[in-house]
């Protein structure tokens, strides 16, 4: 392969952006070579010039960015190039797939219209043959009914649909070269599956070469052929994904690679990286990682010199001056750390039982109701003291729903929510903020839970304003303890949330939940916002703090590698309903229910080897709207074992004696025969 | 879409009611009655309550305002009492003279906003957008009395070209004669109008230029008339039909200043009249025929809207 | 950026650098200074000479006479008076009506919400001058009646924002969370919504003088604003509009800084809306200005 | 000189006409500014006055007064015919005089009625009208002067339907925009209509009416303003004022403090810079007056002009004889018709002066019908109003609101002045000799000033006509109505 003629080379590109003050370099002199017929992947945490890079490549970058170095696709040289030559360049060697489907269409036009838009202005094709050429296209990427979805407009279609339209587009010119932007970040995994194989098999039909972009190392290892590692701007290490995965040799590749939950480690504490990537603004001297590397530390060669990328082995090379030193094995730096376990849980604290929460669809001249949406439908669940319960499933299937109904924020539609043995939904106003106080909400989004006008202070203060308690709970003292309970230091106390970054924000959001001294927390995707090794951050805190404060969680996450590393239970939700519920072991050694079965083969594993070697089940479609679920079994129109029986009648919920199992399947695979799929996956693990 | 028309004219009937019943609230709340007017200064006290009486104004007001709404419902909006003529036949020969304004208005509008907002959005920041955006402060800022007296001092006083106060031509009878007396007051309001336009449309297609479907457009390799032309003007015009037909909504009732700068005599100047000499059924029947042609309007854009965007499906 | 109490004093500093905005507050703040201590200076709005009347710029009369023979100059600066005065009594009864007003209906939602939309509806169907005029009929020509007037034309705006701004605050998690630990819905609404909505307000409260000044000079070249002969500007191009034959200067010099004030209120809005990220509320409030 | 003889020298030609109002009905006897232009083109009255007062045949060929003064027998001329082709006779001038005397239906002529006794129909063309009392020969010939017959037929659906003899037919109407007048071919004067037709146009304000002139879309203004009729006539076009103008009074509430003293109202006779008042104004259109009639009236009387001239200092005499306080003084509000920007005008020049004796007062200004009916209830402490009928027989000024000598809404019952009450009486029933006759009159005028309940500043014209320089033919009216039938091209 190295032999062969590079199809873009990439030379000491330097992209700055400069705006009114001085220029601040984003992307620092980096150079790489992408072949024919290879997927190279380049990851990074957020905003370490991936996008970056991708832009100039393709000459999009907006006018006030300022690129030198070199960047040749083909023959011609991007860098400096005319509107024509660009154009010229995109419209035959290059496609682009970015991140977010639903934008990336243009709304008020014809699917099939845009498809073949770029083919037809550079007269690769007639007019008249439009319509046949975008049907053939949207048939290549496995859409069912090409050519009438081919006269729809993007709302029509679903996000992984739209992504697949994207991938026909990019790919109708036949590039050489395409470069997909985090092409399924925004994709649930079920779906992002189907669409990381689509892309690779058309890579493979047409043999481009790919340049993916992505932070997320389980895709990676799953589809790269080769990897380039940035951070603050750098390619900090290349090599081949399976040397990349197998020996790292930049302290940051080790140290990422560390950080996220794997499946064969779940009683080990997360090796998290400390304190924040830079900003462009802020980059430190030395080699930019320095601050937070642990043999760059105290090293004054790191602190003063940046570190040039160099070759270590064979196809791979490291900026790090001390590429070779051998490291600590992984396993001696890890603090024991005595994971969740089932033994340990004690009373019961929240049940919830046969809940049920639908919201009115209105519509016709009156605005009467024509229907609901069940985004709940009978969900039972049980938190016991000390214990963390997990809840998974796709996106809208009803899990933020679940967790505001318990929290009394929505109303609910059936069934009972008790806490410690109370029923919480009869409750009068003031009895429920009293009960509110022993159960305290985290939310997702850490740049919108915190009250942009406060002092983060008051943010962490306000629930004990509002309950009157804070000269009793001890005031500004109270506040420094559990800004230490959290890792921050009170000297932050004046500033507001804009000032934090996203892992300091879910701190002190946390901190807040903390104020009330509640006993159970509800965590609502707590870390699926945040950077894996900010996540990894808070992932231990969560665990220090569970150990420490006896607390409870609810834990709410689509990230099925996040859920195994904090549960101890874990219950699987499907449209508004609890498919599988079982202890955190034996779901993911013994998967009962297909539909839990397909999340877990779906999901990536950052390893190579065994990514390789496992077998895949592929869920068609995608979840169905929750306001006309299918009749039946809700999942049987995507369920590789539904029958006649599936499609007529629910599944009721059955359990095994024996094992800790509830499942609502009519053809559950038998939990006492460990499911082949997983199998294979600890096999490799270990 | 039929039903999303038929719940927009039911729409209508709270918001006239509320209007009309104001409307009449507003009437009996002002001082003054239209019968003083009428009977001129040296009327005695029986001369005036009998024209009270033949008006029908002794009764009590709600009895009024029940045997105006009835009436109304079908169709008759009473007699004005200051020109003891149909309400609904003053208005109608107002209509005319007050569309042709507001169509001329409005295409002032657009030729002088649409070029202005494309231009400055295409490089926004640029010295070009810059005195466009002056311009379009100024359109905006300056009082439509104001620059239609500088227009009358100017075409009229100075130069003598144009007449300096206006009055209704139909158009399709003498298209020079009606155009010279029009122009003056249509580009007064047009000029102001092209103002709130071109902001709107430079701010949505400066917001649509972001957009990454543009990215797309351009990592096609299209031509950027393509990319401007085809994807951002297409995303970028469709709330402006909202707003141009917002503008033109306005117009039928709103032109009120300009119609008095020119002396116009638009349904504006009618009310206005209507409420010097208290003509209660007059000033009742242009208020509900304004809100009515606002309401049509409104509904006819938004029907138009959802029939140029594929996105909006009413039910 | 968010404005916040904090953030203030950089606002106003950011303020002072745009170019533009800065510029605007000088002329705004010359206007408004002259027309506060008007009655320190050395002429007499109200000193009719009849001989002197209509007589053109000169250096004893800066912007010439009117027809009584006063000192067009004078008036226009206690014209500064009655529109500024007007317009900040006006966009005080606007925002305390409709900012409140806003915040109930996007909060609570349902028939609170519909009432208000109906009446906005109503509001919104009705252009601005015309009900400003139908007000200033019931109450009699007077500042007052003016300010009334302005004002209440300027409720739905204030309503309408606010209301958009709660309802996309109403979902945000920051406000949720207040609810989850048991605030309650006054508290939500006063001290976390609104503290958040200060921005749009703002910029719409610099929008609607704006307006108000425009409305205020309209009603009175329609001749319902304030009464004689209390100087106002816009009656000034009232009665300057009649000898445009004669003194031309009257009408055009009262207008030009007439036009000026507003264009700088306007400059300063959208000033405030770039910096801090606010949408440039176009819709004005639908004077005619306006149209 | 007759009218046939100067339309030789005119040309027929379509005239249009620029009007500022709408019409609102076509009754001769709803005589206000609205219908000022039709009435004289769609009736004829039984006689009409000259320029300078003196009484000519119309449609009465005769009028004999009876002995006593208690009769008139008024002689019809026998060749006039109703637009609708039926025959004048005594009958329909009856059933016109029934309806002014109808309080619902008589409206401005109903006053003047006040004398009539009854009357009867000796023959077809001879109708005799008996009066209460005796009346004085100038109050008879008013009253002839006043009376436009309205076919018998079409008396009750006149408003609607014009139904006179007069020079022109209506032929059109297009409400709010306009009026539309055909010659009448079976006129009876011969020679006349010079016109074959005239088109009211309304305009919505003077300057568009002006300019409608100027770009030759109108021939003729009529009841412009003064101001653009003075510089239209700078212009180059032709003014022509009527003997009929109105005279501008500063009425007072005498039952207000601080009104209700004498001396203090008296002052206001000294108060009025009339000359600058004429000028601001009415652009000097018209003449100052300190009573309330125009130079065609028997009453008029220049010498008061010169005795009450603008006088500050004779002013502060009477102010500081009243033994009012300064406070006292300036405790009400000059009411102001807002609608009408000359008395907006002069009632700041008004306050203007006030304030330079030290009264300081505010103005309050009402628009459109809401001052009208102020004005009608008397309720203000002061107000400038227009006085009309000023050119005809003094008394006829007692039908103005504040003049009026019974029911005056302003100052009420009993009437507080009843010196002027007798004035009235005694000039009313003064008749004959014509010293004793003047002596009623400067009685009259004396009290007038002495009671100073009302101050008159200026006469101005109402119907004012603006034409261009090609028309000519143009016949003065008593009232300043608007006589379409003798104007022409000039050959
Ligand atoms: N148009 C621009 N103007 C100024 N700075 C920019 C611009 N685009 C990107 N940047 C800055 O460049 C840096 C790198 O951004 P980039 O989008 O490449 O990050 P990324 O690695 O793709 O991150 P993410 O995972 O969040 O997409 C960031 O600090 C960003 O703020
Ligand atoms: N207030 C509401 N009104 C109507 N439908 C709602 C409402 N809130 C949620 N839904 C619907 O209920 C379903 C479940 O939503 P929910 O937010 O609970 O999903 P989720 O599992 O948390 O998804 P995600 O992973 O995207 O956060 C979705 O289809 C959503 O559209
Ligand atoms: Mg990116
Ligand atoms: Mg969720």
């Amino acid at each position: 392969m190295p032999l062969a003629k590079p199809v873009l080379s990439v030379r000491d590109l330097t992209v700055a952006f400069g705006g009114t003050g001085k220029p601040v370099p984003v992307v620092r002199g980096i150079s790489f070579d992408v072949f024919a017929n290879e997927v190279f992947c380049i990851v990074g945490e957020s905003g370490s010039g991936k996008s970056v890079t991708s832009l100039a490549v393709s000459g999009l970058l907006p006018e006030t960015a300022d690129v030198s170095g070199s960047i040749v696709i083909g023959d011609t040289e991007i860098v400096g190039a005319s509107a024509a030559v660009l154009r010229h360049v995109r419209s035959q060697d290059l496609g682009f797939i970015f991140q977010d489907p639903a934008t990336t269409l243009n709304p008020v036009l014809r699917v099939g219209r845009q498809i073949v838009e770029g083919e037809v202005t550079h007269g690769r094709l007639r007019p008249s043959e439009a319509q046949v050429r975008a049907a053939e296209l949207l048939r290549e990427v496995d859409i069912a009914d090409p050519v009438s979805r081919a006269q729809q407009y993007p709302h029509q279609f679903s996000g992984g649909m739209r992504q697949r339209a994207v991938i026909a587009m990019a790919m109708a010119g036949k590039p050489r070269l395409i470069i997909a932007d985090e092409p399924t970040t925004a994709l649930d995994v079920t779906v992002q599956a189907q669409v990381l194989s689509l892309l690779q098999r058309r890579q493979a039909e047409t043999a481009a070469a790919v340049i993916l972009i992505t932070h997320d190392l389980g895709v990676v290892a799953e589809i790269a052929h080769r990897v380039a590692v940035m951070y603050a701007g750098r390619i900090v290490e290349t090599g081949t994904v399976d040397e990349i995965f197998s020996s790292p040799r930049h302290p940051y590749t080790r140290a990422l690679l560390r950080s996220i939950p794997r499946g064969d480690a779940v009683h080990a504490r997360l090796d998290a990286i400390p304190g924040q990537p830079p900003t462009p603004e802020t980059l430190p001297a030395g080699c930019p990682f320095h601050p937070r590397c642990v043999i760059g530390k105290e090293r004054g060669e790191c602190r003063t010199t940046e570190p040039l990328l160099r070759p270590i082995g064979a196809d791979q090379q490291a900026a790090c001056h001390f590429a070779e030193e051998k490291l600590l094995p992984a396993e001696a730096r890890r603090t024991d750390f005595s994971g969740p376990a089932g033994e340990k849980a004690g009373d019961s604290l929240l049940e919830v039982d046969a809940l049920k929460v639908h919201f009115p669809v209105r519509a016709g001249i009156l605005k009467r109701v024509v229907g609901w949406v069940r985004a709940v439908d009978g969900v039972s669940l049980t938190v016991r003291v000390g214990e963390t319960v997990s809840l998974v499933g796709e996106s809208g299937c009803g899990k933020t729903t679940t967790a505001r109904t318990i929290m009394g924020l929505v109303p609910a539609t059936g069934g009972d929510v008790r806490f410690e043995g109370r029923s919480l939904l009869k409750l009068s106003s003031s009895r429920m903020r009293e009960a509110r106080r022993q159960m305290q909400y985290v939310f997702q989004d850490p740049y919108a839970a915190l009250n942009p006008v406060l002092p983060v202070e008051e943010v962490v203060a306000e629930p004990l304003r509002l309950h009157g308690l804070y000269e009793t709970a001890g005031g500004a003292a109270r506040i420094a303890e559990l800004f230490e309970m959290v890792g921050l230091s009170r000297r932050m106390f004046g500033r507001y949330p804009s000032e934090f970054s996203g892992g300091q924000r879910q701190r002190i959001g946390i901190a807040r939940a903390l104020a009330l001294n509640p006993r159970l927390l509800i965590l609502d995707e707590p870390v699926s916002a945040l950077d894996v090794s900010i996540q990894a951050q808070v992932l231990n805190l969560l665990q220090d703090l569970q150990k420490e404060l006896k607390l409870a969680y609810l834990f709410i996450s689509h990230n099925l590698s996040v859920v195994q590393h904090m549960s101890d239970r874990v219950a699987v939700m499907y449209l508004g309903r609890i498919v599988e519920q079982a202890a955190r072991d034996e779901i993911y050694r013994t998967p009962t229910h297909p539909y839990t079965q397909s999340l877990l083969s779906a999901a990536p594993v950052p390893d190579p080897t065994l990514g390789r070697t496992r077998r895949r089940i592929i869920l068609e479609g995608e979840i169905p709207n929750p306001a006309a679920p299918p009749a039946g079994c809700t999942f049987h129109p995507r369920c590789f074992r539904s029958d006649e029986h599936c499609r007529r009648v629910a599944p009721s919920v059955v359990s095994y004696p024996g094992a800790s199992i509830y499942v609502a399947c009519h053809h559950p695979s038998d939990p006492m025969i460990p499911s082949i799929v997983r199998e294979q996956s600890m096999e490799a693990g270990e | 879409m039929i039903g999303y028309v038929l719940r927009r004219l039911l729409h209508l009937i709270p918001v006239l009611l509320l209007g009309s019943a104001a409307v009449w609230a507003i009437i009996y709340a002002v001082p003054g009655d239209p019968v003083s007017v009428l009977v001129g200064e040296n009327a005695t006290a029986e001369q005036i309550a009998a024209a009270t009486a033949k008006y029908g104004l002794d009764r009590p007001a709600l009895v009024q305002y029940a045997d105006w709404l009835w009436r109304a419902l079908h169709g008759d909006l009473g007699t004005s009492i200051h020109a003891s003529e149909p309400v609904l036949k003053l208005i109608l020969e107002r209509l005319p003279a007050t569309f042709q304004l507001a169509f001329l208005a409005t295409i002032v509008a657009l030729v002088l906003g649409i070029p202005v907002a494309i231009a400055s959005a295409l490089k926004p920041g640029s010295w070009v957008d810059r005195i466009l955006s002056l311009w379009n402060a100024l359109t905006l800022g300056v009082p439509t009395f104001w620059l239609g007296i500088l227009l009358i001092l100017w075409f009229s006083v100075e130069m003598r070209w144009l007449p300096s106060a206006s009055t209704y031509i139909p158009l399709w009878e003498d298209p020079v004669a009606a155009l010279r007396s029009l122009i003056l007051p249509a580009v007064t309001l047009g000029v102001y109008v092209s103002g709130v336009l071109a902001r709107f449309l430079r701010a949505s297609l400066v917001n649509e230029m972001r957009s990454d479907y543009v990215r797309t457009a351009r990592s096609k390799g299209l031509w950027e008339w393509q990319v401007v032309g085809v994807h951002i003007l297409r995303n970028a015009l469709l709330p402006f039909v909202t707003i141009v037909g917002l503008m033109m909504a306005n117009f039928i009732g709103g032109a009120v200043v300009t119609e008095a700068v020119f002396t116009y005599p638009g349904l504006g100047r009618l009310l206005i009249q209507a409420i010097s000499t208290r003509d209660y059924p007059l000033i009742q029947g242009c208020i509900i025929v304004i809100m009515v042609i606002y309401i049509l309007i409104n509904l006819s854009v938004d029907v138009f809207y959802a029939y140029i965007d594929p996105r909006i499906e009413y039910k | 950026m968010k404005l916040t109490f904090g953030k203030l004093s950089a606002f106003g500093r950011a303020l002072l650098r745009h170019k533009g905005a800065a510029a605007a507050l000088a002329f705004l703040s010359v206007v408004a200074l002259v027309a506060a201590f008007a009655d320190f200076m050395p002429f007499d709005p109200f000193r009719q000479r009849l001989v002197d009347a209509l007589k053109g710029p000169s250096q004893a009369h800066w912007f010439g006479t009117d027809e009584l023979g006063r000192d067009i100059f004078a008036r226009v600066v206690y014209g500064a008076r009655t529109s500024l005065t007007t317009a900040a009594g006006a966009v005080a009864i606007a925002a305390a009506v409709g900012v409140p007003m806003g915040l109930v209906s996007g909060f609570f939602g349902g028939w609170r919400d519909a009432a208000l939309m109906r009446f906005v509806d109503v509001m919104m169907t009705l252009p601005a001058i015309l009900f400003a005029m139908a007000l200033i009929a019931i109450l009699g020509r007077s500042q007052i009646a003016a300010i009334v007037a302005v004002g209440i034309t300027g409720i739905p705006s204030f309503a309408r924002i606010t209301r958009a701004q709660t309802l996309t605050l109403r979902s945000r998690d920051f406000v949720v969370a207040v609810e989850a630990f048991g605030g309650s819905a006054r508290y939500n609404m006063f001290r976390t919504i609104l503290p958040n909505s200060w921005s749009p307000i703002l910029v719409q409260v610099v929008v609607l003088c704006s307006v108000a000044i425009l409305l205020e000079a309209a009603l009175a070249f329609l001749g319902v604003g304030v009464a004689p002969p209390t100087p106002s500007w816009g009656e000034m191009l009232r009665s300057g509009k009649s000898y445009l034959h004669e003194a031309p200067y009257y009408a055009v010099l009262p207008g030009l800084i007439l036009t000026l004030t507003i264009l700088s209120f306007d400059a300063l809005g959208r000033a405030m809306a770039d910096l801090l990220g606010e949408r440039y509320e176009i819709r004005k409030s639908g004077s005619e200005g306006a149209a | 000189i007759p009218g046939h003889v100067r339309a030789q020298k005119l040309q027929g030609t379509p005239l249009r006409v620029a009007i500022l109002a709408d019409m609102t009905n076509f009754d001769p006897m709803q005589f206000s500014l609205v219908n000022f232009h039709l009435i004289k083109n769609l009736y004829d009255s039984l006689i009409e006055y000259t320029a300078d007062g003196k009484a000519v045949p119309s449609l009465a060929t005769e009028w004999k007064i009876g002995e006593g003064n208690k009769s008139v027998r008024v002689t019809l001329r026998k060749d006039v015919l109703f637009h609708s082709g039926a025959p004048l006779t005594s009958a329909d001038v009856a059933a016109t005089l029934k309806k002014a005397s109808d309080p619902a239906k008589g409206k401005n002529v109903y006053a003047t009625m006040g004398i009539v006794q009854d009357w009867t129909m000796p023959d077809e063309h001879t109708i005799v009208i008996n009066f209460k009392a005796p009346v004085p020969e100038r109050q008879i010939l008013d009253l002839l002067q006043f009376t436009m017959p309205i076919e018998a037929a079409g008396i009750d659906t006149v408003e609607t339907k014009p139904a006179g003899t007069g020079a022109y037919t209506l032929a059109g109407r297009a409400v709010g925009q306009s009026v539309t007048l055909k010659a009448n071919p079976k006129y009876w004067r011969t020679g006349e209509p010079v016109s074959p037709e005239i088109r009211f146009t309304v305009f919505s304000d003077d300057a568009a009416a002006s300019a409608a002139l100027e770009s030759g879309a109108a021939d003729i203004i009529y009841g412009g303003g003064a101001r653009s009729a003075v510089r239209l006539r700078d212009a180059g076009y032709t003014v022509t004022r009527g003997p009929g103008p109105l005279v501008q009074v500063f009425r007072i509430n005498t039952t207000r403090p601080p009104f209700n003293n004498e001396k203090f109202r008296q002052a206001f006779n000294y108060l009025m810079d009339r000359d600058g008042i004429l000028r601001v104004g009415y652009a000097g259109l018209g003449e100052p007056v300190a009573l309330p009639w125009a130079p065609a009236s028997p009453a008029s009387n220049p010498a008061y002009l010169k005795e009450f001239a603008y006088n500050l200092d004779k002013a502060k005499a009477l102010l500081a004889e009243s033994g009012l306080s300064k406070q006292e003084m300036s405790n009400w509000k000059l009411l102001v018709y807002g609608t009408d920007q000359p008395t907006v005008v002069i009632s700041q020049i008004v306050q203007s002066t006030l304030a330079e004796v030290g009264i300081n007062i505010q103005l309050d200004v009402l628009e459109g019908s809401e001052y009208v009916k102020a004005q009608l209830a008397g309720d203000y402490s002061a107000t400038f109003g227009g006085v009309g009928n000023v050119q005809k027989f003094p008394s006829r000024v007692a039908t103005n609101s504040i003049y009026r000598t019974k029911d005056n809404p302003v100052l009420k019952e009993p009437h507080p002045f009843p010196d002027y009450v007798a004035a009235i009486e005694r000039v009313n029933s003064t008749y004959g000799s014509e010293e004793k006759v003047k002596a009623a009159y400067d009685h009259l005028n004396r009290v007038l000033v002495t009671s100073a309940f009302a101050i008159p500043t200026n006469s101005y014209d109402v119907g004012l006509i603006v034409s261009s320089s090609k028309l000519d033919g143009f016949t003065p009216d008593m009232d300043n109505l608007f006589v379409a039938r003798t104007i022409g091209l000039k050959k």
